[in-house]
This record gives C-alpha cells, sequence and structure tokens, in this order.
C-alpha cells in the first residue's frame, strides 16, 4: 500500500523583481516521511518553506496539504492551526519570557484572542510543558529568560515550541547550526525519533549531521529554485552534478 | 543570575523586583492620597491652613492624571505591542469631543446669543441644529459615544493597517498620517465642530455648574477612578496570557504568527482597547480644561505623549503615569520660569531618555542597585539593541532569505 | 532702483531732447500741483510720448520722486542717484531740468533716502499716472508691457482709448500685442449703442478666445434688448469657458508638476536617510530649515551684514549670560546681490551637511538598529533645533528677497508658468539626476549601496561603515538643505518651516517604496498631481489634502511596500 | 576615563542648577500685579512676544511716572506656548494664585475662547487687543481690538470709492476669516455688489450662505491653483482680494501674486493680518501698493505717535528683561492697542479709586479715553473701543502709506444679525 502523501507540491514558480527563485518545483512529502533538503546558498530552500507555511505565495502552481487542502489559500497562522509548524534558521524564541512561558505559548490549543484572557492554565497543560522540558533537557532552566539561553539551547526551546503545538508536519531549518557535536547528535536522534509520527523536512549544511538523520531516506537536492536530482542519500552523494554544484565547492558554506 | 542589560531592564522595570502585595499595598497608598485624601484636604481644610488643597491644584492635577491615563494607553500600545502609534492623541480628542458636544449642547440658552444652537452656529448661520448632533443632548448617548466612536475608528484603521501588516515605523508613519488628516478635517469650519475655535465654554454637566469647585472636584475624583481603574485592567491584561503574547508579538512576531496565532487580532484587539481608554481620558479632559480643539490631535502632541512615557519608563505601568505627571509638571514650570528654553528642556531630555535611559525614571533605582552590588561590573555604556532588532529570521527580505 | 530711474532719464536726454525737456518740466509740475490741475498735466504728459518722462513716472508710484524744500520755500522734486557715499547720501537729479541739485554756492547735495519726503501719491493719482504711462508704454520697445498696456486700456472701458489703440494696432509688428490690441478694442466697442457693432465686437471677442471677457460678455447680454446681441453673446461666452476649461486644464496639469517638483526636492533627502539609511528623521524638516536660513544669511552677507545675539536668562556671577556675533556685508547690489542665490545654494547643501553630521555623530550613530527609537531622538533634535533656530534668527519669519529672475511668468495660449515653478521643475530634475548618478556610478555610491544593504557584510569586508554612514547621512541631509534653499524662494522661511513638509515628505517615501529612487519621484510626482487635480476639481485646497491623505491610506493597503518596493513582502 | 567623565556630567550639572538658582528679586512695598498671558514659545509666539514687550514697556512707564494710584506695577509673565487649555490653566494660575488686578493677553480668539470661562469664574479682567471676528461679549473682557467694523468693512468702503468692482476672499480656514467673511459677503450684497462679483465660492446649508470665499488650512504653502483662479477672475478688471490669510501663508501667497503678474495697480490685494510687525518677515518689496486696514500705523505723523515711537526706542536700549529682542523692532496696532489698554485700564482704576474687578469694570463701562499713539481712543458699553481707523499701502521700507483715515468709528461685534435684517429689509 502506498502511503499517504502530506503534502502535494506542484509546477510551482516564484519571481522576486524578476530573480527566479523558484522555477517548476514538484515535491511530494509522504506522511511519516523525513526528507533531508540540501543546496547552496540561494537555492531556495528558505522560499520553499515560505512557500509551504503561507509567507509567501506561488506565482504558480499548486501547494496542497493531504491531497485536499489548498495551502495557497491560507495565511500563515492558519496552516499553522492545520498543523505545519516551521522552525527558523536562527532561532527566534521570546526572549523576554520564559522558558516554561515560551512553551506555554505554544502548547496546542485555541488561538483566539478572548481565550488568551480568560482561558486558564490548567495541571494537565503544566504536565504537557514538563514532560516538553524533560525532551529538550531544559527542565533546570525552566523560569530562565529565553534571552539568557545559549545559543543551542535557543535551537532546543525553539524545537520544544514546535513540538508543544503537536504539528503534523515539522519544517526544521538549519537545527544543528551552532550546537556543540554531542548537541547535533542529540538533535539527530530526536528528529529520527519523531519521523513516523510526524512528517519532516530538515534544511540542513552540515554533512554530518545530514549523514546522521538521511542514511536511507529520500534527500532532495535544491538548485537555482528546482530540484537537481532526488533520491537515498547514497545515491545523490555520488551524484556527479550534486558533487559539482554542491560538494564540490566545499561543505559548510556557511 | 546573569546580568541582565539594558533592554532587560526596560522590559522588567522597577516593580519586576518588587513583591506582588508590595506593589498592591503601594497602588493602594497612592490611590488612596489621590482620590480621597487630596479632594478631602480641598473641600474640608480650610483656606489658608497649611493642609489646604486650591482648586486650581485640583484642577491641575486632574489634568494631570487625564495625561496619565492617556500615556498608560501610550505604554500599552508602544511598551508592551511595539506599536508606536503617533495617533493616540486623535482618540483623546475624539473622547473629548463627544463629550464636548454634549457640555456644548448642556449651554442651552445660556450662550452669546440665547439660542438652543451652540454660538458659532448661530453667527455662521447654521438653520437648525446638524443631525449628528442631535442626540448628543443625551448625556449617555455622549457617554457611549466617547467609547463607540474611537473605537470604530481605531478599528477600522487598524483593521487596514494590521492586516496589511504595517508595522515597525510604517505604522507610526501612518498613525501621523491619519492624525494629520483628521487634525485637518476638524480645523475646516465646515466640519461642524467649531474649527480651530473647537468646543469651549461649558457650562453644565448632568445638571451641575462645571465651574465650580465641587463640580471639578467631582470631575477630579472621577479621573483618579479612571486612573486606577485603567490600572487595574491593564495590570490584568498584561499579566494575563494575552499579556505574553502581547510582549510575543513585540519581540518576535513572527513566531507568533507561526505558531497559529493571528497577530493582526491581538494587534488591532489592544489598539481598540487603548484607543477608548485615551478617549476616556480625553473626555474627562475636556470638561476640567473647558476646551477641546483641533490643535489637540495634532502629531506633535501624540509624540509629547510618548516623551511622557519613554521618561517615566516605557514597558512598565507605572512609568507612564510617573512620565507623565513629572513632564507636564516641568513643563507647568518652565514654561513660567524659562519660556524661552522649554521646547530645549523637552527636547534634550527626549534625547537623553532614549540614548542613555532607555528603561526611564523607574529604571534608575534598579541601575543604582545594580552599580551599587557590583561596582566592578561598569554599565553598559550605551543601550544593547532592543526589542524590535532582536533576531528575526522572517524578516530579512526574501531576495537574500532565498538561500 | 532710484538710481536706476535717475540714469535712465538722463541718458535719454540727447535723443528727444526737446520733447523730453518739455515733459520733465511738465512732470515736474504736475509732481507738486494737485487736484485737477494735476489730472490735466497727467494727460498731457501721456500725450507726450517721452520715453524719458515714463522711467520717472514710473518711479513716481513707486514713492521714488523726492521733494526738497528749498530755502526759499519752493518744492523741487528730485530723485536720488543710485551711487551712494560712504555716509549713505547720495546726489540729488532734478526732475525739471535733469541737473544735479546744488545749493546757492553751486554745491551740489546729498541725502540718504530717508532725508526728504516722497512726491505723495494716492490710489486715485496713481490710477491717473498709470492711465498715462499706459499711453506712454503702448510704445514701449519691450512687447510684453505693450502687451499689458493694451489690455489695461481695454479693461478700463473709455472710449477715448479706441482712437490710440487703433492707430497703435496699424504699427504693431508683434502678433501677441496686436491680439491684446484687437481684445481691447472688442472690448472698448462692446459698451457700443450700435447692436451691429456689438455683435462684431462679441464675435471677435469669441475668435480670439478673451478669457477676461466673460463678464463683460454677460453684461452685455443682459443689458441688450437686440435678440442678435443676445445669442451672439450666449455663444460666444460657451465658446471661452469651453477654452478657460482647457486652459485651466493644462494649467492643472502644469501645477501638478511643480508641486511634485517641491515634493520631491523636499524629499529626496529624505529617500536617503529614510529609504537607504532606515533611519527615522523628524528632524529632516529642520535640516531644510538649516537650507532656507543658509539662504537667509547669505542674502543677508551680500547686503548689509548678519548678526545675531543671544541672551540666556541665567545669570552667571551677575552677569546674564550672552554671546552673539556679526558677519560684515558686502553691500552688493544689481545683478551681483541677484545672484546670491547661486551662492546661497551649495551653502545651503554644505551648512546641512555639516548640520546632519553633527546630528549623525551626536545621536543617530548609536540608533542604527533602532529605528524607533532614531524616530524619537530625531523629534527631540527637531525641537531642539527649531528653538535655537527662534533664538538665533527670532521667533518671526525672516525676509528673503527672491531675485528677479526668479519673479515674474510667461504665458502659452493663457497658461501661466512662473519663472520660479519652471526653476523648481530644472533643480529637480538636476538634483534628481544627480543623486542617481552619485549613488550608481561613483565609489561612495557603490559604499553607499553595500553598507545599505548589508551593514554587517560591508563591515566585514573592510568597508568603513562608520564613515559611509556619516557621509550618507550627511548628503541625504544636504540635498533637505537644498530643498530648503529652494523654499525660501517660495514659501516663509520661520523657525517651523519644516514643519510643513515633514509629513508630507514621509507619505512620498513611503508611497514611492522605501529604499527607490524611482519610487520617490513617481510618488512625488503622482502625489503632486493628485493634489492639484482635487483641488481644482473640489475647489477647497483643504479637502484636496484630506483626500490625499486618505488615499494614501488606502493604497497602502494595496501596495504596503508603495509603489517601487524593494521587497516583495509585507512592511517590517 | 569613566570615571572623568563623570565628573564631568557632574559638574556640568552643578554648574546648570546653579544657573537655576539666580533670581531677580523684586523690593517694591506697594504693588500690584499685573498678569501677561501670551505665547512665548510655540508657533503664536512670531506675534505675541511683541505684546509682552510693549506691556512690560507700558509698566515701566508708568512705574516711572509713579505707578497706579501710587502702586508699582509688578508684571506677572507666563506663556501660554500657543497650547490652548494652558491657556486656561495659565489663566486660572494668574488668577487665582497670583490674584493679579488685571490681564492683558490673548491673541488667537480660540486663546480667548479658552480662557474666558476662566475669566468670568472667577470675575478677572481681561483686555483682548489683536482685530477678531466679534460675535462675542464678556462682561470681563474689554476688546481694545478692532471689531469687524473697524477694520474689513470701512477696507471695502474704500475699495468701492477707488471702483473696484469685484471682490475675492480668501482666508485662512477658521473663525476670524470665516466671520470676516460671512459679513463682507453681506455688506457687499447691501452696497449693491452682485452676487456673481464675489470671488472664492460660496457654501450653503439649509438655503442660507454659512461660509463666503476661499479658504486654506493653517500652513498652507501652495497657492498656484487660487492663485490662477484670482487672476482668470480679476481678467475683466476692476477686481480686488481681501485677504484674510493667517501668519505664515501669507509669504507664499504674495510670491505666487508676484510671480502671477497680477500687480496693485490691476487687482490690489488688502490684508487684515499683516501689519508693520508680521511686514518685517515679508519681501516687502513685493508687496508694494498692496493694501492694508488698522487702527494705528507706525508712520502716524501725530506728536502722540512721535513721543511713544521715540520713547519705546530709548527703552529698547536701556530695558534689561531676558528674551526682548533689541533691534529692528516695528510697532503696529496690536501693539498700541495693548498699551491703549493699559492706560485704560490705569485711567479706569483712579477714576474708581479702586482696583476691586467690579469697579474698575462700572469706570470702564461709564466710558474712560486716553489719547494714544494711534489717536484718541474711548471705551463704549459694550466693551469695544471707538477709535480712527486707517487705510494704508504697503512701501518697500514696511511701513503703510496713510491713504485714508475714517474717524472714531464706534466698535460694533455684532454685526451679522444687523446686516441679516437689512439685507431682509431689502428683500436680498
Amino acid at each position: 500500500m502506498k502511503p499517504e502523501l502530506i503534502l502535494t507540491v506542484e509546477d510551482v514558480n516564484k519571481n522576486f523583481d524578476g530573480f527566479k527563485a523558484i522555477t517548476n518545483l514538484n515535491f511530494y512529502l509522504e506522511q511519516g516521511e523525513l526528507r533531508v533538503i540540501i543546496g547552496p546558498n540561494g537555492a531556495g530552500k528558505s522560499t520553499f518553506f515560505d512557500l509551504l507555511t503561507g509567507r509567501t505565495k506561488p506565482d504558480t502552481g499548486k501547494i496542497e496539504f493531504g491531497r485536499r487542502i489548498d495551502l495557497t489559500a491560507m495565511n500563515e497562522y492558519e496552516i499553522n492551526r492545520l498543523g505545519v509548524g516551521r522552525k527558523f534558521q536562527t532561532p527566534s524564541v521570546y526572549v523576554d519570557h520564559t522558558v516554561y512561558e515560551n512553551l506555554l505559548l505554544s502548547l496546542k490549543g485555541p488561538r483566539g484572542v478572548f481565550s488568551t484572557l480568560f482561558r486558564r492554565t490548567t495541571a494537565a497543560h503544566r504536565q504537557r510543558i514538563d514532560a516538553l522540558l524533560e525532551l529538550i533537557r531544559l527542565g533546570p532552566k525552566r523560569d530562565w529568560r529565553a534571552g539568557q539561553l545559549a545559543h543551542g539551547e535557543k535551537q532546543w526551546l525553539e524545537i520544544g515550541m514546535l513540538l508543544a503545538q503537536e504539528p503534523q508536519v515539522l519544517l526544521v531549518d538549519e537545527p544543528a547550526a551552532g550546537m556543540t557535536d554531542e548537541e547535533t547528535h542529540r538533535t539527530g536522534e530526536l528528529l529520527i525519533s519523531l519521523a513516523g509520527q510526524h512528517s519532516l523536512i530538515v534544511i540542513e549544511h552540515d554533512m554530518t549531521f545530514v549523514k546522521q538523520i538521511a542514511e536511507g531516506r529520500k534527500v532532495t537536492v535544491l538548485h537555482q529554485g528546482s530540484i537537481l536530482c532526488e533520491g537515498r542519500f547514497e545515491e545523490v552523494q555520488a551524484n556527479p552534478e550534486v558533487r559539482e554544484v554542491y560538494l564540490g565547492r566545499g561543505h559548510k558554506d556557511r | 543570575m546573569p546580568n541582565l542589560n539594558d533592554t532587560q531592564i526596560i522590559r522588567r522595570g522597577l516593580l519586576g523586583r518588587i513583591p506582588a502585595r508590595l506593589e498592591l499595598i503601594g497602588v493602594i497608598a497612592a490611590a488612596l492620597v489621590v482620590i480621597v485624601v487630596l479632594p478631602s484636604l480641598n473641600a474640608f481644610a480650610p483656606e489658608g491652613s497649611a493642609f489646604h488643597v486650591s482648586d486650581f491644584t485640583i484642577n491641575l492635577y486632574g489634568k494631570y492624571l487625564c495625561y496619565a491615563v492617556l500615556a498608560i494607553s501610550v505604554d500599552l500600545l508602544w511598551g508592551y505591542t511595539g506599536l508606536l502609534s503617533l495617533g493616540q492623541c486623535l482618540f483623546f480628542s475624539i473622547g473629548g469631543y463627544a463629550l464636548g458636544m454634549y457640555l456644548m449642547l448642556m449651554i442651552g440658552k445660556l450662550g452669546q446669543y440665547h439660542s438652543d444652537l451652540p454660538d458659532f452656529m448661530v453667527f455662521l448661520g447654521y438653520p437648525k441644529l446638524p443631525a449628528h448632533w442631535v442626540p448628543f443632548h443625551s448625556f449617555w448617548f455622549a457617554a457611549a459615544a466617547v467609547i463607540w466612536v474611537p473605537g470604530a475608528v481605531a478599528l477600522i484603521f487598524g483593521y487596514l493597517a494590521f492586516r496589511s501588516r504595517i508595522r515597525g515605523v510604517y505604522f507610526s508613519i501612518l498613525t501621523q498620517a491619519l492624525t494629520y488628516a483628521a487634525s485637518l478635517m476638524f480645523f475646516r469650519n465646515d466640519f461642524t465642530f467649531g474649527g480651530n475655535n473647537g468646543l469651549t465654554d461649558f457650562k453644565f454637566i448632568v445638571g451641575h455648574d462645571v465651574r465650580q469647585p465641587a463640580t471639578q472636584r467631582g470631575l477630579y475624583i472621577c479621573t483618579g477612578l479612571l486612573l486606577l481603574g485603567t490600572y487595574a485592567l491593564c495590570k490584568w491584561l498584561t499579566q494575563s496570557k494575552f499579556g505574553k503574547l502581547q510582549r510575543a508579538v513585540r519581540d518576535s512576531e513572527n513566531r507568533v504568527l507561526f505558531s497559529g496565532y493571528a497577530t493582526a487580532n491581538f494587534k488591532l484587539f489592544v489598539f481598540v482597547v487603548s484607543a477608548i481608554i485615551a478617549a476616556l481620558a480625553g473626555a474627562l479632559y475636556v470638561p476640567q480644561v473647558g476646551i477641546i480643539n483641533p490643535s489637540e490631535m495634532t502629531p506633535d502632541k501624540s509624540l509629547e505623549a510618548v516623551v511622557w512615557v519613554a521618561v517615566g519608563g516605557r514597558g512598565t505601568l507605572i512609568g507612564p503615569i510617573i512620565g507623565a505627571v513629572f513632564v507636564n509638571a516641568l513643563k507647568s514650570w518652565a514654561t513660567r520660569a524659562y519660556p524661552d528654553l522649554w521646547l530645549i528642556i523637552l527636547g534634550a531630555m527626549f534625547i537623553v531618555v532614549v540614548l542613555f535611559l532607555p528603561g526611564g525614571i523607574v529604571s534608575i533605582p534598579r541601575r543604582v542597585m545594580a552599580r551599587w552590588r557590583r561596582p566592578e561590573q561598569p554599565l553598559p555604556p550605551l543601550p544593547t539593541p532592543p526589542v524590535e532588532a532582536s533576531a528575526d529570521p522572517a524578516k530579512t527580505s526574501p531576495a537574500s532569505s532565498a538561500s | 532702483m532710484a538710481l536706476l530711474a535717475g540714469l535712465g532719464g538722463l541718458a535719454h536726454l540727447s535723443a528727444a531732447e526737446g520733447n523730453d525737456a518739455t515733459a520733465r518740466r511738465l512732470l515736474a509740475q504736475a509732481v507738486v500741483s494737485t487736484g485737477p490741475a494735476q489730472q490735466k498735466l497727467l494727460a498731457q504728459l501721456g500725450d507726450s510720448g517721452s520715453p524719458a518722462v515714463r522711467d520717472l513716472l514710473a518711479a513716481w508710484t513707486r514713492d521714488e520722486i523726492l521733494i526738497y524744500e528749498a530755502p526759499d520755500g519752493s518744492h523741487v522734486p528730485v530723485v536720488l542717484e543710485e551711487q551712494q557715499d560712504a555716509a549713505g547720501k547720495a546726489r540729488a537729479v532734478r526732475i525739471d531740468n535733469s541737473q544735479y541739485l546744488a545749493d546757492a554756492q553751486h554745491h551740489e547735495l546729498r541725502f540718504a533716502s530717508g532725508d526728504l519726503n516722497a512726491g505723495d501719491s494716492d490710489m486715485r493719482l496713481r490710477g491717473a499716472i498709470q492711465q498715462a504711462l499706459d499711453s506712454l508704454t503702448l510704445a514701449d520697445p519691450d512687447p510684453d508691457a505693450r502687451r499689458s498696456a493694451a489690455v489695461k486700456l481695454g479693461n478700463s472701458q473709455k472710449k477715448q482709448y479706441i482712437p490710440i489703440l487703433q492707430a497703435r494696432r496699424g504699427r504693431e509688428p508683434d502678433a501677441a500685442v496686436r491680439k491684446a490690441i484687437d481684445e481691447s478694442l472688442a472690448l472698448l466697442q462692446l459698451g457700443d449703442a450700435d447692436a451691429a457693432v456689438q455683435v462684431a465686437a462679441i464675435t471677435r471677442l469669441a475668435e480670439l478666445q478673451a478669457l477676461g471677457s466673460v463678464d463683460a460678455l454677460r453684461r452685455a447680454v443682459a443689458a441688450s434688448p437686440d435678440p442678435r446681441v443676445k445669442e451672439a453673446g450666449r455663444r460666444a461666452v460657451q465658446s471661452i469657458e469651453q477654452h478657460i476649461s482647457t486652459v485651466n486644464f493644462f494649467g492643472t496639469i502644469f501645477r501638478g508638476i511643480s508641486l511634485g517638483s517641491i515634493l520631491l526636492v523636499v524629499a529626496l533627502g529624505l529617500a536617503i536617510t529614510f529609504g537607504l539609511m532606515g533611519i527615522i528623521n523628524m528632524a529632516h524638516g529642520e535640516m531644510i530649515a538649516v537650507g532656507a536660513y543658509t539662504s537667509y544669511v547669505v542674502q543677508n552677507v551680500f547686503g548689509s551684514g548678519f548678526g545675531f545675539h543671544i541672551t540666556l536668562p541665567f545669570s552667571f556671577g551677575g552677569q546674564l549670560l550672552a554671546f552673539g556675533f556679526t558677519l560684515p556685508g558686502l553691500n552688493a547690489t544689481g545683478w551681483w546681490y541677484e545672484s546670491y542665490f547661486l551662492f546661497a545654494l551649495p551653502l545651503s547643501f554644505l551648512m546641512a551637511a555639516l548640520a546632519g553630521l553633527a546630528v549623525e555623530r551626536s545621536v543617530i550613530q548609536f540608533l542604527y538598529r533602532r529605528p524607533l527609537e532614531s524616530l524619537l531622538a530625531t523629534w527631540g533634535v527637531s525641537l531642539v533645533m527649531q528653538q535655537l533656530f527662534r533664538m538665533v534668527f527670532g521667533a518671526n519669519n525672516v525676509q528673503v528677497n527672491s531675485p528677479s529672475w526668479l519673479l515674474g511668468h510667461f504665458s502659452l495660449d493663457d497658461v501661466s508658468f512662473g519663472y520660479n515653478r519652471v526653476f523648481v521643475i530644472a533643480f529637480a530634475i538636476v538634483i534628481v539626476l544627480g543623486t542617481w548618478l552619485l549613488l550608481t556610478k561613483t565609489p561612495l555610491g557603490l559604499l553607499i549601496r553595500a553598507v545599505m544593504q548589508n551593514r554587517d557584510m560591508a563591515s566585514c569586508m573592510g568597508v568603513r561603515t562608520q564613515r559611509v554612514n556619516m557621509m550618507t547621512f550627511a548628503f541625504g541631509s544636504g540635498l533637505a538643505g537644498l530643498a530648503g534653499a529652494f523654499l525660501s524662494q517660495i514659501g516663509n522661511v520661520g523657525p517651523s518651516l519644516g514643519q510643513n513638509y515633514i509629513i508630507d515628505s514621509f507619505m512620498v517615501v513611503v508611497v514611492g517604496g522605501v529604499g527607490s529612487i524611482v519610487g520617490t519621484v513617481c510618488s512625488a510626482f503622482g502625489i503632486g498631481a493628485a493634489d492639484q487635480v482635487l483641488q481644482q476639481v473640489l475647489g477647497s485646497p483643504v479637502m484636496g489634502k484630506i483626500i490625499v491623505l486618505a488615499t494614501i491610506i488606502l493604497f497602502l493597503q494595496w501596495k504596503p511596500g508603495g509603489l517601487f518596493s524593494t521587497r516583495s513582502r509585507s512592511l517590517d | 576615563m569613566r570615571t572623568s567623565y563623570r565628573l564631568l556630567l557632574a559638574s556640568g550639572a552643578l554648574a546648570v542648577a546653579s544657573l537655576f538658582a539666580a533670581n531677580r528679586a523684586h523690593a517694591e512695598d506697594k504693588v500690584v500685579k499685573i498678569g501677561i498671558l501670551h505665547s512665548l514659545s510655540g508657533t503664536m509666539a512670531i506675534s505675541e512676544t511683541s505684546l509682552r514687550d510693549v506691556l512690560l514697556y507700558a509698566f515701566d512707564e508708568i512705574n516711572a511716572k509713579g505707578g497706579v494710584m501710587g502702586y508699582k506695577i509688578e508684571p506677572v509673565i507666563v506663556d501660554g506656548a500657543s497650547n490652548w487649555p494652558l491657556f486656561a490653566e495659565k489663566a486660572k494660575q494668574l488668577l487665582e494664585q497670583d490674584k493679579v488686578a488685571v490681564t492683558f493677553g490673548c491673541w488667537t480668539s480660540v486663546s480667548r475662547k479658552s480662557v474666558l470661562p476662566v475669566f468670568e469664574k472667577d470675575n478677572g479682567l481681561l483686555f483682548y487687543p489683536v482685530q477678531y471676528e466679534g460675535e462675542e461679549l464678556s462682561k470681563n473682557i474689554f476688546y481694545t481690538a478692532e471689531a469687524v467694523n473697524q477694520q474689513a468693512t470701512p477696507a471695502v468702503d474704500y475699495l468701492l470709492q477707488q471702483g473696484k468692482k469685484k471682490f475675492y476672499l480668501i482666508g485662512t480656514d477658521y473663525v476670524y476669516p470665516q466671520t470676516t467673511n460671512l459679513i463682507l459677503y453681506k455688506y457687499l450684497l447691501l452696497k449693491g455688489v452682485p452676487v456673481e462679483n464675489i470671488g472664492g465660492g460660496l457654501r450653503m446649508d439649509g438655503g442660507k450662505v454659512v461660509s463666503a470665499g476661499k479658504y486654506v488650512p493653517f500652513s498652507h504653502t501652495d497657492f498656484q491653483q487660487i492663485v490662477a483662479d484670482i487672476k482668470q477672475f480679476a481678467a475683466s478688471g476692476d477686481a480686488c482680494v481681501i485677504n484674510t490669510i493667517n501668519g505664515d501663508s501669507n509669504v507664499p501667497f504674495f510670491k505666487e501674486i508676484v510671480a502671477a503678474g497680477l500687480t496693485p495697480a490691476d487687482c490690489p490685494v488688502v490684508s487684515f493680518s499683516l501689519a508693520e510687525d508680521e511686514l518685517r518677515s515679508m519681501p516687502t518689496k513685493d508687496l508694494v501698493g498692496e493694501l492694508g486696514c488698522w487702527t494705528y500705523f507706525m508712520s502716524i505723523k501725530s506728536p502722540e505717535n512721535k513721543a511713544f515711537l521715540a520713547s519705546w526706542k530709548d527703552w529698547l536700549g536701556t530695558e534689561s528683561y531676558p528674551g526682548v529682542v533689541k533691534e529692528k523692532r516695528a510697532v503696529d496696532s496690536p501693539m498700541v492697542l495693548s498699551y491703549d489698554g493699559v492706560y485704560l485700564w490705569k485711567a479706569a482704576v483712579e477714576k474708581a479709586g479702586s482696583f476691586d474687578v467690579d469697579k474698575v469694570r462700572a469706570a470702564l463701562e461709564a466710558g474712560v479715553d486716553f489719547t494714544g499713539p494711534g489717536g484718541k481712543v474711548t471705551m463704549q458699553p459694550n466693551h469695544h473701543v471707538t477709535k480712527t481707523v486707517y487705510i494704508g499701502e504697503t512701501r518697500a521700507n514696511g511701513q503703510f502709506k496713510i491713504l485714508k483715515e475714517f474717524p472714531d468709528v464706534y466698535g460694533e461685534p455684532f454685526q451679522l444679525k444687523a446686516l441679516d435684517e437689512k439685507l431682509a429689509a431689502l428683500g436680498k
């Protein structure tokens, strides 16, 4: 049985003032899949996420969620409520709030103005937050303000905030940036453990990390706004074209 | 606990360190002095005694309290939500005009022409009261208008602005344009609100002679209660989950948006609430100063209100109150003692606060304490990158983020 | 001025000596006489055709004919020579015989301008002088002067001018003047008793599309019982009104472009500081005022000098604090004085750039990443600067005289083009081109664009970003200064000058699209044109302005990034 | 490094503090306090500072001659800062805290409107010196100012005499121009000028004209359209412009007039808000021949005026009040009317033998007079002043050449109603 598609992207084009950011992109993500996207700078990776999350509207083409829902007609928060969570390239947390509050604001639940005014925080909520704190290993720093955290910890916190939303699809942009090797490894393990229950797209530059999470999985290489090649990590690695445009220029070009 | 930098001081303010109960006691004590003690001394202490508070003083303080409420409304937007509105005085004035219209009609036949029409309509030859003036014979209609008119204006403008994601300085510039357009509108004589002269020469408010000290005292007490109420409301707002979200929007709007919150609705809600607060302040201001005219709604006045907040300490509730009272008291003194230098004092104060004291007056004790505790640790000479510059990847332009 | 008239009188002497000598004597008599005698003398002067007298008559209307009371009690009308001695006094030329005024010992007498009283003239007398002048002017070598004289005679509704005009019509070489004469003749004939003459005159007016004749035509139609006159008049009015709307149409276009140029000139500096650098400079208006005040100071230095004195309300050791300084004047006159504006332009740029530099170093350099706070701090700067202007230049507006080459206008088919307006359009084109060249074709421009696009990156690449910031801000401020220099020529110069333009400037930049010079240009002209068209349609400048502002707010709904957005996303 | 910086700051602060501490002492024993309530900062400071100066001059002059009934005048100067609620606050301060005997002040109508309730409530006394729209009569205010019939209507009379047939009305959109133009509109109709000869536009409400003329907002700078309109209006000759534009906007207006080639000979402009003081900041060579109408001109040749001007100049040379500009000063009607007001009040106090407001008011209403620089001024029972109206035309030196005088014009604040009645009687 063929697994259900969770994301369908077909013939998508996007121009910025004449600059072709995305050209004729076709992309399919299966339910529970973990997909890594690699590609040199300017390949259109972040724009791709922008398109998926409603931040940018495509000029042409269709983007569907679960084969039914047209994402191009929706804006960021509607798409998020559908179950698409996004982690930004540089960590985006509420620096003035404590770690606990950061997670509290991200918990799945009603998102209206009045519910934030009148809904009380229940014991269940607190338990869920405690569990998440455990997972991202920030339990001891529960009452620290997010602005005081180290870079890697902020990455973890953001991942925690993403998980608090209980999304179906996680879009993760360079999660390992600024982390120690040990932390990076742990992040990889976490992402792998999420696959199956969730669908994930991970953008990454760190080839060690990519290798860790993409071993045996499908990898997409973006180049100049379209897919250069797609396939198992090992195949892609061996592809001479890929080596030329990307690997050939050195691994960590950031 | 790690070092606090300036921005953190701004955000936490003085009261961040004071236990909630102590703060509550302080607020109640201050409220008692303002709302009970001062008016009592005005009413009962004999004139000439050391305890007597003159009618003039009560009236002056009443004005300051109105400004304090206005300042809180500015801070609710700017300090807590990061929206620097240069149009708060528009709402303040609309509130003032709404009540002013009622007061105008209450003059009745006591005006210059002994006509039921306001004087300026008589001599400009208006045959009858324009239709939109008629319902303002009712105090309750006017009181309702104080709330719904500015609320509606804020709702419409806010909806348009937030829907198209206008923020930061663009929001400031647009609110400035809105205020400017509105003041041009009100300056027009044809607009039936008295043009440049505005509304003035009030006689009665709900049956009381507005010029009597007792009435003024009553208005003063109402203003004090309004300030207390505003403080309580904003305290509740900013401490609820809603308030947390407000600050989240200020610090990282994209994160909030990508967490499934319709940030525009939140901003709109704050904008409308703060417009209504400003309008209530304006409505109480007008009978106390006795005039409302369009120069109250020029962009400069709104900027001045922002100065109060900045000087007092933004992102706190006590800061705007201190700032409004302090700057206006200074103004009352300086325009008398050094009229030529007043603008220089105000301008310089603003520059100094922005550059060297971003936390305002309320941050001073904290800064002093921070120095005293760690003398070897110098204060940051200049504020660190603050609120709106927080790293937010989605703010970069698509051209550069299309990596 | 006085000397122009005096010298003019002397120069013409040889040409038509006999005629002029008589005319001058008549004039001298006219100045000191009153009532009907004076009127009669003036009528004679009008007929004399003496060009020398014309300048003197004009001088009379400007109160430049002065009366010297001789020791014997007689009144001698004179004009003062332009050449002044060290004491500011000048020789006096007698009107009657064009000799220098001298006392009994033949010593030439010298006077300062305030020493003598002016020969009396009031509005009615000036009317009479004007008529005499008009008759004389019909023979003026300058066609413009002839034309305006002809128009005036036509409006006078006095039939006695018909023969004068007809005589001139025969000799007139200039087509425009002929047209004006025809128009005047027709207007004068419109009052004829004969219906046929009236109809001919009406037809002629319609052919000539005479703007000023509509009222007269309407009156004639109403007054005349003759149906032919009524019909012809009705048609003529219709046709001329058609013409008026055409004139208004083209006039509005021109005015829109000129207003757009002014907006562009004031907003261009802001497009640099706000658009490129992201600094919300609320003191931009004060930079404009710096430029305007610089023009004022330059004007005074070319004149009698400039000085100021401030007393602060503090005492120090019992002495009030005070300071000030004085710049000596060049006492330039004539074209040399009039050229002050050409010197004022670069100096305005320089002074405003220096002021910008000072503001950048003292305040803005700390606020590059805090746009909202730059807004607040620069507002403080603007308050301080306004008050400094008041202290140095006084709370009053100051007096700036436009050079004569910026006054006046020319007309094309009844659409008038003011020289100052034409100048601002040219000026706008020049500074936009200059700015564009600087930004795109020079190394500095490259650096500026690099720093503005990515400050950190540029800094990493070894660009001295601090310096580039300084230069850019100074440049933007300098442009504001240039705008100020120009504004001093069309408006008032006062401490709050800048406040009148600050909101407009921001609107122009925001509508144009932040960071886009092309956008600024388009939005300036768009807003200027919209403003003028709305004013024309609504008949109310205020409503026009309000609607423009409302439209801008709505426009930003549609295009939040402005016309030429460099970002395709929402505004951050 | 840091320490020295702080030291510098601290010593700077100390120096500033010591400056503020310096004070000027008054050591008079018998004094009467008089309030001066003008804007010394903000937009209106341009005009109002001169009034403060002339008041100080008048006080010094009176004090030098022994004061008022032996009391030396002590001025209490407050700044309204061009902020109307602040005017009300300052008025309260003067009346309730300083307990001044009388106040001289206000320029704009709105400032007067804002302090009026205060003066009525506290039963104070205010002298108001600046031409205004009338339609007001408070028992606590004495208007030495020109009423509309002491400025605008005489000017129109003069222009009609000069054979002008078409009148273009233009002003800043606020109550003074609106009211004045409405009065003039009715006045012109009454004088037989047809409606189509009154330019600028009309606005009707319920079949009645409620606004006549063209209006621009405050600080308007772009007059191209309007001047083009005037030019077309004036193309047929015998036209003139009635200008009630306020303040700053006059400069761009006249520059545009000059640029369009509209000369005073073709189409004179008569302005009601430009006096000598304003002309100092105007390019006067472009204005030569344009008209003005006031109840005082600096060029009046009476001995009183000559003496006044000489003594004023001497005073400027010797006074030591901070903020008084000494150079290039002009004197104009509002200043002289302020000055006249001081003497009218003094006369009334002396007549009443008391500073008591009610008694002084009664004395004023009974009629006191004073021969000032502009001629004799007499207080009327209706709180306005009978005085001489002058029509003048601008000269290149910023002075007016007097063309005509209307002696002893009775100030009449309520014009509109009277005109309406007259028009109704004529069936118009």
